[in-house]
């Protein structure tokens, strides 16, 4: 039975986790376009990133970014049971929650049980979709069962869900309503501990009581609020903030230039892709020919640097991430499939054999969301690629809720958009070709928008769950190719975790050569690691 | 009449600034006053006696402004006077009444405060004194001095008339300039208006200069009569000698104009035409393009006052020379 | 005690109308909460435990409309505003609105009222300085500074005193964040460097509008008999110009204050949204790009009923110094 | 010009008899509305007011402002619906015509000219607009060539010269009187039986009324027409009229030919109006004071005589018994409890003597 | 329900028509003003550029990412380029049209908006007047510009007809309130009395002879429908909530505000299309103001007249 016991995962080099010394403060700039409520329930999804990672911590935390490498948190290891139905967890000695209690396997048993009686908090619907089943303490163990193969649910329950204190949880007005409970005072095990919170800053300082000696290194995080990525943008290019995570419009000029010490790496997580409707009722977009002319016409390099200023990379036919997920991707299959390199020639041709032609345009319009940019931009550099096969897109921005609304319903032609993903491509090609994802037109599709109906490719993606590595990185090639065969979606560029960061005095920052978390302010729980690694260069 | 006069108006001139040119609205106007003495001031609509009176208040604002001549009220120039000394000498020596009272009257102040308004600019009185005199002068005009603490709106026409008169009164001034206090009313309420003002004047002696379009009002009233056309003087001498005797082809129109309730039933005239526009008058004498005894020369030659008999007219008819009479020195003075 | 009646009548009546016009308005559009929370978590919670959360916050889109309707008018009248649904998960509204109504108050009040006063003083000035240099350059400039787009002024001074100065004067936000709220000179301070520029842009675009209005006013007021009559009775100048002249031409500009209150909250939306001002303006942007239903409508009602009261109290206040109106009824 | 001959005749004019008079009221009565729409309170601006008008006839109305002179004009014009009572116009009662049609026919018999020449003309519009459109509504039979010739004869009727240039005219064009003229021109042009004048000379200078007065006297001579002269000037409605009628806060106190009124008034309000009215030909009678108070404003009146505050010879009845007109002489009638058949003797030579009064103004109904 | 009314500030209509009409037609006296000229230059130069846009600029397609971006000013960019590389006077000059056209249909859209329902509401009387002030109060007091957004957000794309409609549903009744009150001031004319009593019908009497009465305030109600039009429609666009497809001024502000502008050294960007809104607005402002002279000219400049001088 394979079992992965996590203390060898971390491979990283050595000066990284060399032992530091305590002092400085990190600022972060990351907007979010209002004030801070200064609430930190961390099941609320309108400020969780405020609080897990900072203060709440998972079980076991998964670098997406390093091949699901695993770093043992509030458990100290795990074993799976041979069908990957049951999973019990070994809960760590000596941590404290930050007002001094002992923390035990029966708080993690009371999160999970939490989630249960209050669906609302099972964010991540472990309970009804997971097939969770119960979740049982003992000791210091906790056993989860499930009435299914859950392995593809672990990055969601060990990763994303942060542990609560049941002896504050379990009283007064938190037990009462724990979904809409305020939590205006956190109490975890995370690195720092809130103090205080304001409208306008959150301030962290370190949690004395943290269980990982000596850590961490930094003292205080300041989080101001930031209502405009203008502000938040040039406090990261005076290094009034550190740690950045948003887009920066000519970030050349605007910020890397303006000190030596500004760096920035973005590594791409999913894809930002053309959604055609495959439903029959839209006849042009539903017709393979058309999807495979605007697949090979378009050049996606160009696009992205054009259109996303090259601060996001060109994506693939297969959908597979790349670099982030090389491993499930099979470059090979691109350049047989022809969609290696943009090809005018034979969209021209594939677009002549469905009736269109430059003098004959197929009109299409792509709906995008109003105020993204870069989006526009890079729609307009699509339009041009497009308009000699002969097709004349015409861009329709929309307000994000009535781009939802349509997208959702299934009601367009194109769609520009992006979905989130996970540890592996498996989490967002699931999302995006899994049948039961998708609704009639007219009923909200959950997330197959472009409505692709494959049996074949559901099957694909039920192998999965109970697969083992090898297994699973055949299924994602072989999910890849019916991506080149049908071309249900059009990936375009590939959407990164943003991030700037400055070294003046702060070291310790994620890199491509050390990718030990997502460095974006907004990835959660991988902020806590992050909070963990950051030194000041002044107090040694 | 006694002594010297109380005021002395003398050519006096007003324009208006206009786009299209100055509009001489009071052209060479000579007026005496004598203390106690009622003069009454008629003319048509437009022919310039609001403006007059406005002019010897010195209350023109822009764009009207004396062009010339001098007001003398008690030996001193109001025309050359600073605002100041102005304001000394308004209201406690000399004081109006307007045509509407609706408008003369400020809208949001109750009547009492008006009067303490005026009151206040003149000298430091006690709140009792205030009240006292307010009352006053409020039973003298015949309204209940619970009035003072009502506003303009609340009270009738006639009632308004008076709170405005008793208001001219309130330091008993030595002149009382007053613009067709009574046009607004009925004639029961203006009959009634008229013999108190006459009452008032008789007991507190005060000088009247009144003005009406409506020459039969001051017919039994007035010492004086003025009768004014396009700005101009063009009859003056007591009353009775104007009414029994118009020398001006203008006053025996308007005299012509009234039909009388006692009198036999005559066919009457009117005065053809309409008044001159004071922006571009008519040459010579300015009442001959509507009179019916014009001749050629009154086209080209502007009559002066003529002395006729206890009166003046400006008619070139009345020019002793074109009559043979002994010449009589043009532009007299008034008053006998 | 009619004319009081009447008033308020009518204040309920039009809370009613704009309440109902609120209350329909967002039933009717596209797009839906929770839509607007999955673009939020980046799509990584699922749908359907966003729909038990908000289902758990009090969004309760199924119910009878009518219910939701009479539960709504209750819910208004009585405070209950409930949570924010939007970005802002979870938090009351009224936390919400307590946390940006001083701001905003302090901010675009303050600046529209001083613009007000500002304005119809120099308006009465011109109007009594007739003709004199003021007066004749005054209409020109401030007719052009009436006309300018709040949102321009803010940008240009943004550019002036901000950008071509290095930051000399803060270009957003409310007060330096590294700052904690308390009395201390400091904080007051900052909070003060942070008004100038939105406050100027308020005080540049608004003032003109009253300048010109009083103005007016005054003039055709001045050339009332009252007027006239003020200065045949000898009274000071003073007396003439305040106590006659601009008591009454005031008047009708009071209810032009009141409505011009609507017209700041469009200015403040603007001028917040420019200088990254966290006020009720910004709130309420913020709110319909989330799709925050119970926060729009508080912020909805209040705008509406700070006008309602606005136009009351002016109607009051023109009913206390204008006898004519208290008899009109 | 034609001096007004009927100056000396009384009673109705030839024709009249066994004919029913041109128009003609019964009981005519029109309340308002007051104090918002709660309110149950009513004005009572016209009670039950009797009045005939025969072919060819002047008929002046004078009274006090408020009295409810215009209600009466604006009534028989069909501006305002009675609130009760009749109006018969030539026998036919003017609620038995039925639709626009006879409406029309009979607002075109019976115009109407207003009070302020500043007003009644459209400013937009060149003079000639109120008179064609005026015919072209009234007189069918008319082309549009023949509608301006018309225009232009009644323009010269009413003494304006040279009319088709002034017809071109814009209404600030013109002074007070031409105005006024063009308002007799408008009602002319329908060729009407009665003219409902309202007032039609208060608001011009004095020198240019007399003129209209006889451009009155001379439609009636020349063109036949009868007119409703309301006034509150005595001397002009007895320069132009032919009878009068005294109107006091809603009753018409007092009627008959107008010599004969006036020479002799039975009613004490009209004695009242007749002291008052100034005249520069005869000397001041009295320097005493005259009656103090003003009409009042009859909202839900009780019964009793509405002149009885300020009346020198009320008596008790006054207060209890509203007094019904009274035939008091050959074509006359008033409404009074004292007045008496008998001439007052010294009415002619101290006529208002009778005014001399301490009525109490602060009693009056509000 | 009246005290809620504006009274309109401008002189009543007859002797305004009177004094306009005296000195040869509206449009003379307009020309005679100075400030009405300035601003009637300012609107006839937007105006040639909205007709004929290719006149002014060789750029065909202003939304074209055709050049490289965040160019400083040159003689072939002469505000420069856009941070995504269109050109920027091209857009500015493409843009006036879409603005010109906002203000223009959308001010005469409410005018008549107002126009129907103030003289309406005014004419009819009674429960119908109770009525439709009801409903223009409403519209009044309620905050225009919050509705405005949601509408906006709410209705689609914003494309120009969306943002037309919200401007005219939320811009007329300021200029009802007007108009009622002022027929309401001459309902009981003389001159409608007149009509009446000729047997004028209803239709008639408002059309013909109640509008033509009120030519300038309903004049100087377009003028303020079509700055605040104009205002507002910019600052929607500003705010991201109109068509960003579009080619306007106020789409303009609204990328260059969202690609920060001025932060990133191209203020041209921000600046040049707020200052068309501003002078757009800046010459709407102007005729109006002057209009009001014309019509009331007790507010016209004055010069010290010689007469004061004599004595002061
Ligand atoms: N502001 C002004 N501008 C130009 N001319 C004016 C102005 N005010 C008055 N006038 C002119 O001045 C002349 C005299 O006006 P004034 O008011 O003195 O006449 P009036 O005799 O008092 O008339 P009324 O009997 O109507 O009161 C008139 O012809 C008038 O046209
Ligand atoms: N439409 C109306 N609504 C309410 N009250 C009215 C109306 N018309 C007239 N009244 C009232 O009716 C009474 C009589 O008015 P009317 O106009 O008939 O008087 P009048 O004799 O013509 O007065 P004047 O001489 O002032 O013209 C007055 O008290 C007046 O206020
Ligand atoms: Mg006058
Ligand atoms: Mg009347």
């Amino acid at each position: 039975t394979p079992s992965h016991n996590s203390t060898t995962t971390n491979s990283t080099p050595d000066d990284i986790n060399a032992p530091r010394k305590k002092g400085g403060t990190v600022t972060i700039s990351n907007e979010q376009g209002q004030t801070w409520t200064c609430q930190f329930n961390p099941f609320n999804p309108a400020n969780y990133l405020e609080s897990v990672g900072f203060v709440y911590e998972p079980l076991v935390f998964v670098d997406l970014l390093n091949n699901q490498a695993e770093t043992p948190m509030l458990a100290s290891s795990y074993q799976w049971s041979a069908d990957k139905k049951s999973i019990v967890f070994t809960i760590r000695d000596g941590v404290t929650w930050s007002d001094g209690q002992p923390f035990s396997a029966d708080d993690v048993a009371f999160t999970f049980n939490l989630l249960k009686q209050y669906p609302a908090m099972d964010l991540y619907s472990l309970w009804t979709g997971a097939g969770l089943q119960s979740v049982t303490a003992s000791g210091n163990k906790v056993t989860m069962n499930f009435s299914q193969a859950a392995q593809p649910y672990f990055f969601n329950f060990a990763n994303q869900v942060g542990i609560i204190p049941k002896h504050i949880w379990s009283t007064g007005d938190a037990a009462a309503h724990p979904d809409t409970w305020t939590d205006t005072n956190p109490v975890g095990t995370g690195p720092f501990m809130v103090s205080p919170c304001s409208a306008n800053n959150i301030q962290y300082v370190a949690n004395p009581h943290y269980w990982q000696a000596g850590k961490p290194y930094i003292q205080k995080v300041e989080y101001p609020a930031y209502l405009d990525n203008g502000p938040a943008n040039l406090d990261l290019a005076n290094n009034k903030a550190q740690w950045g995570s948003q887009f920066i419009p000519g970030i050349k000029q605007f910020y890397l230039a303006k000190s030596a010490n500004n760096h920035t790496w973005s590594p791409p997580v999913t894809n930002v892709a053309i959604f055609p409707n495959l439903d029959p009722s839209h006849a042009a977009t539903s017709k393979l020919a058309v999807r495979q002319a605007i697949a090979s016409a378009i050049d996606r390099s160009k696009v992205a640097l054009i259109g996303e200023g090259g601060q996001q990379p060109a994506a693939n036919q297969t959908g597979i991430v790349t670099p982030t997920f090389s491993k499930y991707y099979d470059a090979s299959a691109v350049s047989s499939a022809g969609y290696a390199k943009p090809n005018t020639a034979k969209a021209t041709q594939l677009m002549a054999s469905a009736g269109y032609s430059k003098s004959n345009p197929l009109k299409l319009s792509i709906i995008t969301i109003t105020g993204y940019t870069d989006w526009a931009a890079s729609l307009a550099v699509i339009k041009q690629e497009l308009a000699p096969i002969g097709i004349d897109l015409t861009i329709t921005p929309l307000a994000q809720q009535t781009f939802d609304d349509k997208l959702f319903n299934g009601d367009f032609d194109l769609a520009y958009y992006g979905e989130p993903g996970g540890p592996t491509p498996y989490y967002e090609l699931r999302q995006i070709l899994y049948s039961k994802n998708s609704a009639p037109i007219g009923k909200q599709a959950s997330f197959n928008y472009e409505r692709y109906l494959n049996p074949d490719v559901d099957k694909l993606f039920d192998q999965y769950a109970a697969a083992d590595d090898a297994t699973q990185v055949s299924l994602m090639k072989q999910i890849g190719a019916a991506m080149l065969r049908d071309v249900p979606i059009i990936p375009v560029t590939e959407s990164v975790d943003w991030f700037q960061y400055n070294t003046t005095d702060i070291g310790g920052w994620p890199t491509e050569d050390n990718p030990y978390a997502q460095p974006s302010a907004f990835s959660v729980p991988d902020t806590g690691q992050v909070l963990t690694h950051l030194y000041s260069k002044s107090a040694q | 009449m006694p002594g010297a006069p109380i005021l002395e108006v003398r050519d006096l001139r007003v324009e208006y600034a206009t786009g299209g040119g100055a509009v001489r609205a009071v052209d060479g106007v000579d007026l005496d006053v004598h203390q106690g003495e009622f003069v009454g001031v008629v003319g048509e609509s437009g022919c310039g006696k609001s403006t007059m009176l406005f002019a010897i208040a010195r209350l023109l604002s822009p764009p009207a402004g004396i062009t010339g001549g001098s007001v003398v009220f008690h030996g001193q120039n109001l025309v050359t006077m600073a605002e100041k000394e102005l304001n000394v000498l308004r209201w406690r020596d000399l004081s109006v009444v307007m045509q509407s009272a609706m408008n003369a009257l400020n809208p949001v102040a109750s009547i009492g405060a008006q009067l303490r308004d005026a009151m206040e600019a003149h000298g430091k009185f006690t709140a009792a004194q205030v009240r006292e005199r307010s009352a006053e002068v409020m039973s003298l005009v015949g309204i209940d001095p619970v009035h003072l603490k009502s506003y303009p709106h609340q009270l009738s026409g006639g009632m308004r008339q008076r709170a405005m008169i008793a208001m001219a009164l309130l330091f008993t001034p030595d002149l009382v300039i007053m613009d067709e206090p009574t046009s607004a009313l009925d004639v029961v309420a203006q009959r009634s208006l008229m013999l108190q003002i006459k009452e008032l004047q008789r007991e507190l002696g005060f000088a009247v200069v009144f003005v009406t379009h409506d020459m039969s009002l001051v017919s039994h009233f007035s010492d004086q009569l003025l009768v004014m056309y396009g700005g101009q003087v063009v009859e003056v001498g007591p009353t009775r000698t104007v009414f029994d005797t118009p020398a001006h082809p203008y006053s025996r129109g308007l005299l012509d104009a009234f039909p009388s309730i006692r009198g036999p039933r005559v066919e009457l005239t009117g005065i053809p035409g309409s008044p001159p526009d004071l922006g571009a008058p008519p040459s010579g004498c300015r009442f001959q393009p509507r009179c019916p005894v014009a001749e050629d020369d009154c086209r080209v030659i502007a009559p002066a006052l003529y002395q006729v008999g206890a009166a003046q007219s400006r008619c070139l008819l009345n020019d002793p020379r074109r009559a043979g009479a002994p010449a009589a020195e043009p532009d007299v003075e008034v008053g006998p | 005690m009619n004319y009081v009646l009447r008033r308020l009548g009518f204040f309920v009546l039009t809370l009613w109308a704009a309440l109902t016009l609120n209350f329909f308005i967002p039933k009717f559009m596209p797009g839906s909460p929770i839509n607007a929370l999955r673009d939020r978590t980046r799509g990584k919670v699922s749908p359907a435990a966003l729909q038990q959360m908000l289902t758990a916050y009090g969004f309760k889109p199924h119910q009878n409309l009518f219910v939701q309707y009479l539960n709504y008018l209750g819910d208004m009248f009585s405070g209950h505003w409930g949570v924010s649904i939007g970005a802002t998960l979870g938090t009351p509204v009224s936390t919400l609105i307590g946390q940006a109504l001083p701001w905003t108050l302090g901010l675009v009040g303050i600046a529209t009222v001083l613009a007000f006063v500002l304005g119809s003083l120099i308006g009465i000035v011109a109007a009594w300085r007739r003709g004199g240099k003021v007066d004749s350059i005054l209409p020109s400039v401030f007719v052009v500074t009436s006309a300018l787009p709040y949102f321009w002024v803010g940008l240009l001074l943004i550019l002036m005193l901000s950008v071509w100065t290095n930051g000399f004067l803060p270009s957003d936000f409310n007060y330096d964040n590294t700052l904690q709220p308390s009395l201390s000179p400091g904080f007051i301070g900052s909070v003060l460097k942070h008004a100038i520029l939105p406050a100027g842009t308020i005080l540049i675009t608004s003032i003109g509008g009253w300048i010109l209005t009083m103005r007016n006013n005054m003039i055709t007021t001045l050339a009332e008999d009252y007027v006239r009559m003020g200065r045949a009775k000898g009274l000071s100048n003073r007396r003439i110009m305040y106590g006659y002249a601009a008591r009454n031409a005031m008047l009708p500009n009071l209810s032009g204050f009141a409505m011009s209150l609507g017209f700041v909250i469009s200015g403040a939306i603007l001028v917040e949204y420019v200088f990254n001002y966290p006020g009720l303006g910004y709130l309420l942007y913020n709110a319909v790009q989330n799709t925050d239903y119970p926060l729009m409508q508080a912020l909805f009602m209040l705008f509406t009923a700070a006008v309602l009261i606005a136009v009351l109290l002016c109607d009051f206040a023109t009913a206390w110094l204008d006898p004519r109106a208290r008899a009109k009824g | 010009m034609t001096i007004p001959s009927q100056a000396t005749q009384a009673g109705p004019p030839e024709g009249a008899a066994g004919q029913a008079p041109l128009l003609e009221t019964r009981k005519l009565t029109k309340h308002f509305k007051v104090g918002g729409a709660l309110s149950r309170r009513n004005l009572h601006a016209v009670d039950d007011a009797d009045l005939t008008i025969n072919r060819k006839e002047i008929v002046a109305l004078v009274g006090e402002s408020g009295s409810g002179k215009s209600t009466v004009a604006r009534l028989l014009a069909g501006v305002y619906r009675p609130t009760a009572g009749e109006i018969r116009y030539q026998g036919r009662p003017l609620t038995a015509m039925r639709g626009r049609r006879q409406l029309l026919e009979y607002r075109g018999d019976v115009p109407m000219v207003f009070q302020d020449p500043f007003s009644s003309l459209n400013p937009a519009y060149r003079v000639s607009h109120g008179i064609l459109r005026g015919l072209k509504l009234h007189r069918h039979d008319l082309n549009r060539a023949q509608r301006f010739e018309e225009a232009l004869r009644v323009t010269e009727a009413v003494g304006l010269n040279p009319a088709a240039e002034i017809l071109e005219r814009y209404p600030y064009e013109l002074s007070g009187g031409q105005r006024q003229r063009i308002g007799f021109a408008q009602a002319l042009a329908y060729r009407p039986k009665l003219i409902l004048a309202d007032e039609p000379v208060s608001m011009l200078d004095v020198s240019i009324r007399i003129g209209l007065l006889n451009v009155m006297a001379r439609l009636r001579a020349e063109e036949d027409v009868s007119f409703l002269y309301i006034t509150h000037d005595i001397a002009s409605a007895r320069y132009v009229s032919d009878r009068l009628m005294v109107m006091y806060a809603g009753h018409v106190v007092e009627s008959g030919p107008t010599e004969a009124v006036l020479a002799d008034p039975k009613h004490p309000y009209t004695q009242l109006l007749l002291s008052a009215v100034p005249d520069p030909r005869a000397p001041l009678a009295v320097t005493a004071e005259a009656a103090k108070g003003e009409p009042p404003r009859v909202i839900d009146p009780g019964p009793g005589c509405r002149f009885r505050w300020r009346c020198p010879l009320a008596i008790d009845e006054c207060a209890t018994v509203t007094p019904l007109p009274r035939p008091l002489g050959p074509g006359r009638q008033a409404a009074c409890h004292v007045a008496t058949a008998d001439p007052v003797p010294s009415a002619r030579t101290t006529p208002v003597s009778t005014s001399d009064t301490k009525a109490g103004a602060d009693a009056q109904p509000g | 329900m009246t005290s809620l009314l504006v009274q309109p500030t401008a002189a009543t209509p007859a002797p305004a028509t009177t004094s306009r009409r005296g000195r040869g037609g509206a449009l003379a006296s307009l020309l005679r003003n100075r400030k009405a000229t300035v601003g009637l230059a300012i609107f006839l130069v937007f105006c040639v550029l909205a007709a004929v846009p290719q006149l002014f600029t060789s750029v065909r397609d202003p939304n074209a990412l055709s050049f490289v971006p965040s160019q400083q000013p040159s003689g072939a960019h002469w505000l420069g380029t856009t941070a995504l590389g269109q050109d920027i006077w091209a857009q500015l000059v493409y843009g006036a049209r879409q603005s010109l056209v906002i203000a223009l249909v959308a001010g005469l859209c409410a005018t008549v908006l107002s126009v129907l329902i103030g003289v309406s509401a005014a004419y009819l009387g009674g429960v119908a007047d109770e009525a439709l002030s009801m409903l223009t109060n409403v519209f009044l007091v309620i905050p225009t510009f919050p509705l405005i957004i949601v509408l906006a957000t709410y209705a689609g794309k914003g494309t120009l007809l969306v943002v037309l409609i919200v401007l005219v549903v939320t811009g007329w009744s300021y200029g009802a309130n007007q108009l009622r009150a002022q027929a309401l001031s001459m309902r009981n004319r003389d001159f409608l009395e007149s009509a009446r009593v000729r047997g004028e019908r209803r239709s008639y009497i408002i059309v013909f002879e109640v509008l033509p009465t009120m030519t300038s305030l309903i004049l100087a109600n377009f003028l303020g429908a079509a700055l605040y039009s104009v205002l507002t429609a910019a600052g929607l666009q500003f705010l991201g909530l109109g068509d960003p497809n579009s080619i306007s001024w106020g789409t303009m502000l609204y990328w260059s505000q969202s690609q920060q502008a001025l932060q990133t050294g191209m203020p041209l960007w921000a600046i040049a299309p707020g200052a068309c809104v501003a002078l757009l607005g800046v010459s709407f402002a102007l005729m109006n103001y002057a209009f009001d002279e014309i019509s009331n000219p007790a507010l016209r400049p004055v010069r010290r007249n010689r007469a004061r001088r004599t004595h002061s």
